[in-house]
């Protein structure tokens, strides 16, 4: 492995970190590579963990994504990563692993992809760890369903998914299970 | 206050390793090379390699030089060493019928298809002190060497494969055993995952197989002696040279690499199957090097931990595996060297909060 | 109110091999509203078991007894749910057995008060003045009020049996013998309180050993052969 | 009126089960345990109502299932198959998020997650063992073995879940002045009745009663049997009453279910069962009894 | 080798061959896998696949492996053990990043990006700019009450809390006062009770509604968790028994003064008699210069 995209990986975590710290805010990933995707996959995919892609087109980029990493591609019920592009497919999130109560953090992480990310203007408000009082991201190029329906799966905390949104300007905002989504 | 001291810290530790590594050089005596701790000490590098999971007998043997004979350090040092390294793949199921056999007992019979092989042991040996062993020299070596081998004979016929004791109770429908589903997939890495409880037995064995002999020890005879149930015979204990088989990375046909060395052990307990037949129930025990200790304990261990409803510490496998890992152990127990004022001092408020209480409702009275 | 059709009961004892044995064969009668009957015939025909068989601690073998309930309208309490079996002897259906089902621990006014306080809507203290009249009607000592009935003679514990069964004034009332450890006076008035509660409106079933008593209390009889 | 509880086809399996394990088991066979497989069944399509202030005997031998019952309503362990249903009421519309859509009335409680379960054990069950230590902390203070259910209600106040725990234990008779006292000090019979007042802290609709008597002297029996009867007549309790002797039933049970190696054989009212016992062992049972 | 020996040596580890930050690619995907788990879950003990470190367990290796997932060659970096920089284990660890992150090291939590603690948190309130790795003995706050893994789980998994309470009931009854003192349970997000590490009480109020992340890793008992910033972290009390923090009034530091930090207790050996200075020694020290100038 080169120094470079180590120190790469190193920087990308740090923003998903934040990202994730700090639900609705939106980081930067580190320009480089082979764009924002795969930078992102590759600071957290290795052979350990499963992948699917949610609707058509992501599965022929998990496929993709697959052989980068070395994770391996299982169905929508069993995958430890999803990827979601553009607005079809919202529906399967109900079927994803949201994880046991003894072991809640075998919940699923689905990574949107999507067109922009606004930091203000949302339809819905986002509250809870991380946020200090409310933030209403924006999103385009996703369902509207997305949000409700994120809101309808993590209902049972600590069992739920998790949510990154990921532009292609390399702009990321997370949703964990633990950010209470309201109609604002 | 020296050792926490907010300033020279630093050279206070410099110095302390130094330190270590000159009591390494006490007195004038040759030193003590790495090949003749693998030869000589064999034993301890057998433990090294066992404890610190990692078949490697000069890195073992080094390690136990540089621990200067503490095998809790020196299987550590192997141990983080085994962390550092990449994996290049995965070897082939092994079956230890194809093992080049040392040594080999049975007490659950008095003839065994293949024979009882005593091999190298010193189970027999007067545990009195040699006092020759004071003068060894080459000289000598080669003279007890060359009557050794006069008494050898011509040529011995020594089976290709060695039939298990425990396949001819099989065979007879006297052994419990059920395999689980789980057993049949490909066993976690407990290297890479951390155990979860109730472990499957793969992960069980797995931990066990690097466990600290003493400890291990310790737990089994707790068991064998009356805090549990488990009354073992010893079905078979073999030591011997596995060959080590891997897939070759051209076109996957198994390719033989090498061999460890290794003790296998197999033990028998009366068990109630599950179906209200009384059978056997195995205990099955293995380890790097000639550990026979080790072997007989993990199997007895290992049967122990399979008890439906745990009835003391030995047949509890949470409390098994968590307690016979000798690094976590060592470490934890190292660990209180470091300093705990923080703690203590918050520990003095609440005790002297608690007398001031103490004492009002004293005057109160 | 209550008819009673071709009643029959059969034990099968499965510890003596399924031996059948035959209580009551064919049974048929009809008790209006407010009406008395008694149940007569020779010892072992079956009148303890037809009482039982109403009241469900026996299960027909064959045949009903239909009830009017103002609760359930017209039913069949050979094939009645129990769960509303239970709601009507609790709040419809009485029962005086021969003996006193003795509550250990329970003091003979509450014994007479519990049903008063289970079923009628009334204070505590009007029960327990309800109790105490009754009690004191049927000439109990009032220094036995707080003991047990267990420690009561046979003639004491049928007295504290016939006040726990009428304290409550139940709508149908079956009285298997209640009258049969008792003296004549006691009899008496016993048969007064009977005949109180008949003037109130109360339908009931007897069984009595005394022919004369019979006569003098119930409305008709039936005789079970 | 509706019935509080409604258990449907209850099942407990030990064992992987076949598909002869039903026609291989029950009283007819003799044994609970299936001969092909070995799989013990130690309940099968165990159905019954239980309603408001009602209280319902389960009586049988030692490995009928009665106590299996028991385990599985109160979610200590995972039934293989059945329904147990409790009906919505006031009580149940407090517990957040378990009933999340108000068109469901009822749901079966089976299919919640452990979490949901424990709430409503919390909220609406309490259960006495027969050996108080499944019930007790034996060295915590009796004020505390009370005081852990209160707590995990979460009640965070000292003096008022002192205040509680003095007035339960004084109401089960245990003198107050010994509540910071742990029970292992105490006798069995006080023991009996720590369980029960630690069982009724949080004023549960439904109280499980497993063989509480059961290894008590016939003297401390009759008091800790006068408690829960007073008791259930004060709180309109409703009570599941396992126990093998028939005397306790009667005492405390209008309704009644026989059961025999993992089978209801019968169910009835409680003076017929006893009076008219219909089936083979409940006979013997009867004709059995002191 | 030994450590020391590696660390002896001129060239830095990854110079010579191990890569930047140590573990290698897969160990540090898992723990960054398991970190935003615990993020997503605040308060959850993550299990992980802890590596055997060149350091001993129980010797923060846990926290050696987050800080091992995350850092970068321009972050500053304070390592502190019981609030000091100069204590042998803080010194080890320090010596180990910079031959395998080539990062700058400081004593100034205000300059600090990462600060990895042991036993304590720094008096300076710390930003939304950086990030405090937490090392950790034992994680499991129900360890008190129960000592198997698969019961504290299942009474995680149920919030079946009951039996935790029930000990600070029992301490209040018996002592009048609960007697924890340091690993004071805390529950997380109104949810999991959380074990703060061997923090004195102290430093737990520094956890609520902080804007810094917290994370935790214990590398023996091989758990991750964590404390997202703007997080209720509430430590267990009752209404008629308040959480306190230790008792310093009165008391001043004999080096810089303060009346307001958590103290170190020294004996003089001169007299016996008792001195008091500040746990926090890059604070005391900053003082100090600032009060010499």
């Amino acid at each position: 492995m080169h120094q470079e995209q180590t120190i790469r990986d190193h920087a990308t975590f740090r923003a998903i970190l934040q990202a994730m710290s700090r639900p609705g805010t939106i980081q930067q990933l580190p320009a480089g590579g082979d764009g924002p995707l795969q930078t992102l996959l590759s600071t957290l995919l290795d052979q350990e963990v499963s992948l699917a892609g949610i609707d058509p087109a992501a599965a022929d980029l998990a496929a993709e994504v697959a052989r980068r990493t070395g994770s391996r591609i299982t169905a929508l019920e069993q995958a430890d990563f999803l990827l979601a592009i553009g607005d079809s497919a919202a529906g399967s999130l109900t079927v994803l692993k949201r994880g046991s109560s003894d072991y809640p953090e075998t919940g699923a992480t689905v990574i949107f992809l999507v067109d922009g990310i606004n930091p203000e203007g949302g339809a819905y408000s986002l509250s809870g760890p991380g946020i200090k009082d409310e933030v209403y991201p924006e999103f385009s190029g996703i369902s509207d369903k997305v949000l409700p329906l994120l809101a309808e799966v993590n209902r049972d905390f600590p069992l739920g998914i998790d949510a990154m949104i990921l532009d292609r300007q390399g702009q990321l905002t997370c949703i964990p299970r633990s950010t209470k989504i309201g109609e604002r | 206050m020296g050792y926490v001291a907010v300033k020279g810290g630093t050279e206070a530790i410099e110095n302390a390793c130094r330190q270590f590594a000159l009591e390494r050089m006490r007195g004038d005596s040759a030193p003590l090379g790495v090949d003749q701790v693998k030869d000589q000490l064999y034993l301890a590098v057998d433990r090294v390699m066992g404890e610190g999971g990692l078949y490697a007998p000069d890195l073992a043997a080094l390690a136990f030089k540089q621990a200067a004979g503490d095998t809790f350090e020196a299987s550590f040092m192997l141990r983080a060493f085994r962390a550092t390294q990449p994996r290049h793949g995965y070897g082939l199921p092994a079956t230890t019928e194809k093992m080049r056999i040392i040594r080999r007992i049975s007490s659950a019979f008095k003839d065994i298809p293949g024979g009882q092989i005593l091999g190298p042991t010193s189970d027999y040996t007067l545990r009195l002190l040699d006092f020759d062993l004071l003068a060894d020299d080459a000289a000598r070596r080669t003279v007890f060497k060359e009557r050794i081998f006069s008494l050898l004979p011509e040529r011995a016929d020594i089976p290709e494969s060695f039939p298990r004791v425990i396949d001819i109770l099989r065979q007879e429908g006297l052994l419990d055993e059920v395999h689980r589903p789980e057993e049949r997939q490909t066993p976690p890495d407990i290297t890479r995952q951390s155990l979860t409880f109730p472990a499957p037995r793969t992960a069980g064995l797995q931990a066990m197989a690097r466990g600290e002999t003493g400890g291990m020890l310790l737990l089994a005879y707790s068991s064998m002696r009356g805090y549990g149930n488990i009354h073992p015979t010893l079905g078979e204990l073999r030591v011997g040279y596995l060959p080590l088989v891997i897939p070759h990375p051209d076109n996957g046909e198994p390719y033989t690499v090498g061999e460890v060395k290794v003790t296998e052990a197999e033990v028998l307990a009366r068990f109630e199957g599950q179906d209200g037949m009384p059978r056997f129930s195995l205990g099955y025990g293995i380890c790097f090097g000639q550990n026979e200790i080790k072997a007989i304990s993990m199997a007895v261990l290992d049967r122990c931990t399979r008890a439906p409803r745990p009835s003391c510490p030995a047949e509890d496998q949470e409390f098994v595996l968590y307690h016979t890992d000798g690094i976590e152990a060592m470490g934890f127990c190292n660990h209180w060297k470091l300093p705990h004022y923080v703690d203590f001092l918050s520990d003095l408020d609440r005790l002297r909060k608690a007398q001031e209480i103490a004492r009002k409702e004293g005057e109160s009275c | 109110m209550l008819t009673v059709e071709n009643l029959s009961k059969q034990f099968t004892l499965h510890i003596l091999n399924g031996k059948q044995l035959d209580a009551c064969r064919d049974v048929s009668f009809t008790v209006p509203k407010g009406r008395f009957l008694g149940l007569a015939g020779p010892s072992g025909a079956g009148k303890s078991t037809v009482l039982k068989c109403i009241y469900r601690t026996y299960l027909p073998s064959s045949g009903s007894v239909n009830y009017e309930s103002p609760s359930y309208g017209a039913v069949d309490l050979a094939t009645l749910p129990e769960r509303e079996v239970i709601d009507i002897r609790t709040r419809e259906m009485g029962y005086v057995s021969q003996f006193l089902k003795v509550v250990p621990r329970v003091s003979a006014l509450d014994v007479v008060m519990e049903p008063i306080l289970a079923r009628n809507n009334v204070t505590r203290e009007e029960a327990r003045e309800r109790a105490v009249q009754l009690l004191k009607r049927l000439r109990i000592q009032e220094n036995l009020f707080d003991a047990y009935p267990a420690t009561f003679s046979g003639g004491e514990q049928q007295r504290v049996n016939i006040a726990h069964g009428v304290s409550w004034r139940p709508r149908l009332l079956l009285l298997d013998e209640p009258t049969a450890s008792l003296d004549r006076e006691s009899v008496g008035i016993v048969v007064e309180i009977l005949k109180d509660l008949r003037a109130e409106g109360t339908t009931m079933i007897g069984i009595f050993h005394d022919h004369d008593l019979m006569a003098s209390v119930t409305d008709d009889v039936y005789h079970i052969n | 009126m509706e019935p509080m509880i409604q258990a449907r086809e209850l099942t407990k399996r030990f064992g992987m089960g076949c598909e002869r394990c039903l026609e291989s088991t029950g009283p007819d066979q003799e044994t609970n345990r299936c001969w092909h497989c070995g799989t013990v069944l130690a309940c099968n399509g165990v159905s019954f109502d239980l309603y408001p202030d009602e209280a319902l005997g389960v009586v049988g031998e030692s490995g009928s299932g009665k106590s299996t019952l028991v385990r599985l309503l109160h979610f200590e362990w995972e039934a293989d198959g059945g329904s147990f249903v409790i009906h919505r009421n006031a009580d149940l519309e407090q517990l957040p998020g378990l009933f999340a859509e108000a068109s469901h009335y009822s749901c079966n409680l089976f299919g919640l997650n452990s979490f949901q379960k424990r709430q409503i054990r919390n909220a609406l069950m309490g259960i006495v063992y027969q050996n108080p230590h499944l019930g007790l902390r034996m060295h915590v203070s009796a004020g505390g073995n009370v005081a852990e259910r209160l707590l995990g209600g979460g009640w965070r106040n000292i003096a008022a879940m002192r205040q509680r725990a003095a007035d339960l234990l004084h109401r089960t008779e245990i003198p107050v002045e010994r509540m910071d006292e742990p029970p292992a000090n105490f006798s069995g019979g006080m023991q009996q009745r720590v369980q029960i007042a630690k069982a009724l802290s949080n004023n549960p609709l439904i109280l499980f009663l497993d063989e509480v008597t059961t290894g008590l002297d016939l003297s401390v029996q009759a008091r800790v049997l006068d408690l829960i009867r007073t008791l259930r007549s004060e709180l309109k309790l409703s009570l599941l009453v396992v126990s093998h002797d028939l005397g306790v039933i009667n005492l405390l049970c209008q309704r009644t279910m026989v059961m025999k190696y993992g089978r209801v054989v019968e169910s009835g009212l409680t003076d017929q069962i006893l009076q008219d016992p219909q089936h083979r062992y409940t006979q013997l049972l009867v004709a059995s009894q002191l | 080798m030994l450590m020391r020996e590696w660390l002896d040596s001129d060239a830095s580890l990854h110079k010579c061959g191990y890569p930047f930050g140590f573990l290698d690619d897969g160990a540090k995907k898992e723990v960054r896998r398991c970190l935003l788990k615990a993020i997503a879950i605040p308060g959850y003990q993550v299990p992980y696949g802890s590596r055997e470190m060149p350091i001993a367990r129980g010797w923060g290796t846990g926290g050696i492996q987050i800080t091992l997932s995350l850092i970068l060659p321009d972050d500053i970096l304070k390592v502190i053990d019981q609030g000091c920089d100069g204590s042998v284990n803080a010194v080890n660890i320090k010596k180990f990043y910079q031959s395998v992150a080539d990062v700058d090291i400081t004593t100034d939590t205000t300059a600090a990006t990462v600060i990895q603690t042991r036993h304590r948190i720094p008096e300076e309130p710390m930003t939304d700019e950086q990030i405090l790795v937490l090392q950790v003995p034992y994680p499991e706050a129900l360890r008190e009450v129960e000592p198997s893994e698969m019961e504290t789980r299942r009474m995680h998994a149920e919030a079946d809390y009951g039996r935790m309470w029930l000990y600070l009931y029992e301490d209040i009854v018996a002592c009048g006062e609960i007697s924890i003192s340091y690993r004071y349970p805390v529950t997380v997000n109104g949810r999991y009770i959380m074990d703060p590490s061997p923090i004195p009480r102290w430093d737990v109020p520094k956890l609520h509604m902080a804007d810094t992340i917290f994370l935790f890793g214990a590398g023996r008992e091989k758990r991750i968790y964590a404390i997202p910033p703007y997080t209720r972290v509430e430590p267990l009390e009752f209404d008629d028994h308040r959480f306190r923090v230790e008792d310093f009034d009165g008391k001043s530091c004999h080096r810089c003064g303060a009346t307001d930090t958590f103290f170190d207790e020294i004996i003089d050996s001169a007299d016996g008699g008792r001195k008091y200075c500040c746990s926090d020694s890059g604070y005391c020290d900053k003082r100090m210069a600032a009060w010499n100038r």
